[in-house]
């Protein structure tokens, strides 16, 4: 088990319905691809927040992350939608 | 040599432009794009405009690609100031400046640099309608495109 | 729907944002380039640059163009100002703005109308160096390949 | 014979000696091209000025012209090197 910090921006954020939460992950969610299906089981509105991983898009430590991405130990682990930002 | 800053207070347009500029007489040309909030989108009129973003990502990644332009063109400096918070139509929301000794280049920075901050810098704008109605801004396909362009 | 002047005084950007923008919310991105005096040319030191242009002709012609700009884009306006007589190294030379309801438009336009002003606008500069050896500057082939760009 | 405003700018009237004449031209001087010797003959000044046609502009009535460009009575005809603005 490894503890990570989960940040959600925008509407990922309304729909999970907080901002932020620690979570402990088991052994075997060892990349972003494997946490998605994981967190989208969690509740109904991390269901609806997860829905469409087109338009997902995941920042490890604030650096922009892919599915193959590993996650470790104390992670900043955020999921945010497309950026629109300027 | 990049000045970095979110904030959800205005800008001013004068002091920035005298700020990067103050002293020095070795600038030839300063590109500048100020974003502004429109009062309308997709023909619904828009009464205002919510910016959220991530603290922790953002001047990080800002002072990141400001390094990445001051590498990729003769630049004397440039200035990244976005705004969040709730701003109302009119409002600015951006300021891009980038001072060279050359005019292209200036302008260049310039376009670059609003076009990694419209798709890559992690800010999300919501849309307040005049019925009360709120919508997050769905990423713009040519803003994609637009940013691909300096691959 | 342009704003254009030829001057011997410094401008105000800041007024000039303001002149161009105030009481609408239409605009959402506004292009800007300002032209300043260089200190040195050719490694050279440069002490003054003194303008002189062909009055009848200018402001014609400025208009002109930045009608052409608002066809060719869509702008919600546009400011011209360009200085003459004796500057110093640092001073500002040349304004150029441009409000569009969309980020490219308002950048392209401003690109399109200081390439024009560099090549096609009846300007001459004048350095005065450090030995007081005064020199008229020589056209630029770069400005005039950035110009033929737009052509 | 016609009347015409000649002005000069910039290195070219600092060689002329004068920023603008009044001239009478000939019949026979009927475009821009064929202008140009003809001013070149009238003083070393406009010879010096004239030396070099490769960079030389001329605006008829404020527009930009060629050496075909035809002259007529009134016209103002300016000379100047390639503009350096912006």
């Amino acid at each position: 088990m490894r503890q990570v910090k989960l940040l959600y921006f925008a509407w990922l954020r309304e729909r999970v319905g907080v901002s932020e939460e620690d979570l402990m992950l088991p052994a075997e969610i060892g990349s972003i691809g494997a946490l998605v299906p994981w967190l989208r089981a969690r509740s109904p509105g991390h269901a609806a927040a997860f829905v469409a991983t087109a338009s997902l898009r995941c920042a490890v430590n604030q650096d922009f992350a892919t599915p193959e991405t590993p996650i470790a130990a104390g992670d900043e682990i955020a999921f945010f939608p497309p950026v629109t930002g300027g | 040599m990049s000045k970095i800053r979110v904030q959800s207070t205005d800008f001013d347009i004068s002091a920035e432009f005298s700020a990067l500029t103050a002293g020095r007489a070795d600038i030839g040309g300063l590109g500048c794009f100020v974003g502004t909030v429109r009062d309308s989108a997709k023909g619904r009129k828009i009464t205002a405009m919510t910016l959220e973003h991530y603290p922790a990502m953002t001047e990080a990644a800002m002072a990141r690609i400001a390094q990445a332009a001051e590498q990729r063109w003769e630049l004397l400096g440039c200035t990244l100031i976005h705004r969040v918070g709730r701003l109302l139509p009119g409002d600015n929301i951006v300021l891009v400046l980038a001072a060279s000794p050359h005019r292209q280049a200036a302008l260049d920075a310039t376009g670059f640099l609003i076009d990694w901050l419209k798709t890559k810098a992690p800010f999300w704008k919501k849309e307040t309608f005049l019925d009360g109605a709120e919508e997050w801004v769905a990423a713009n396909e040519a803003d994609e495109a637009a940013s691909s362009r300096w691959a």
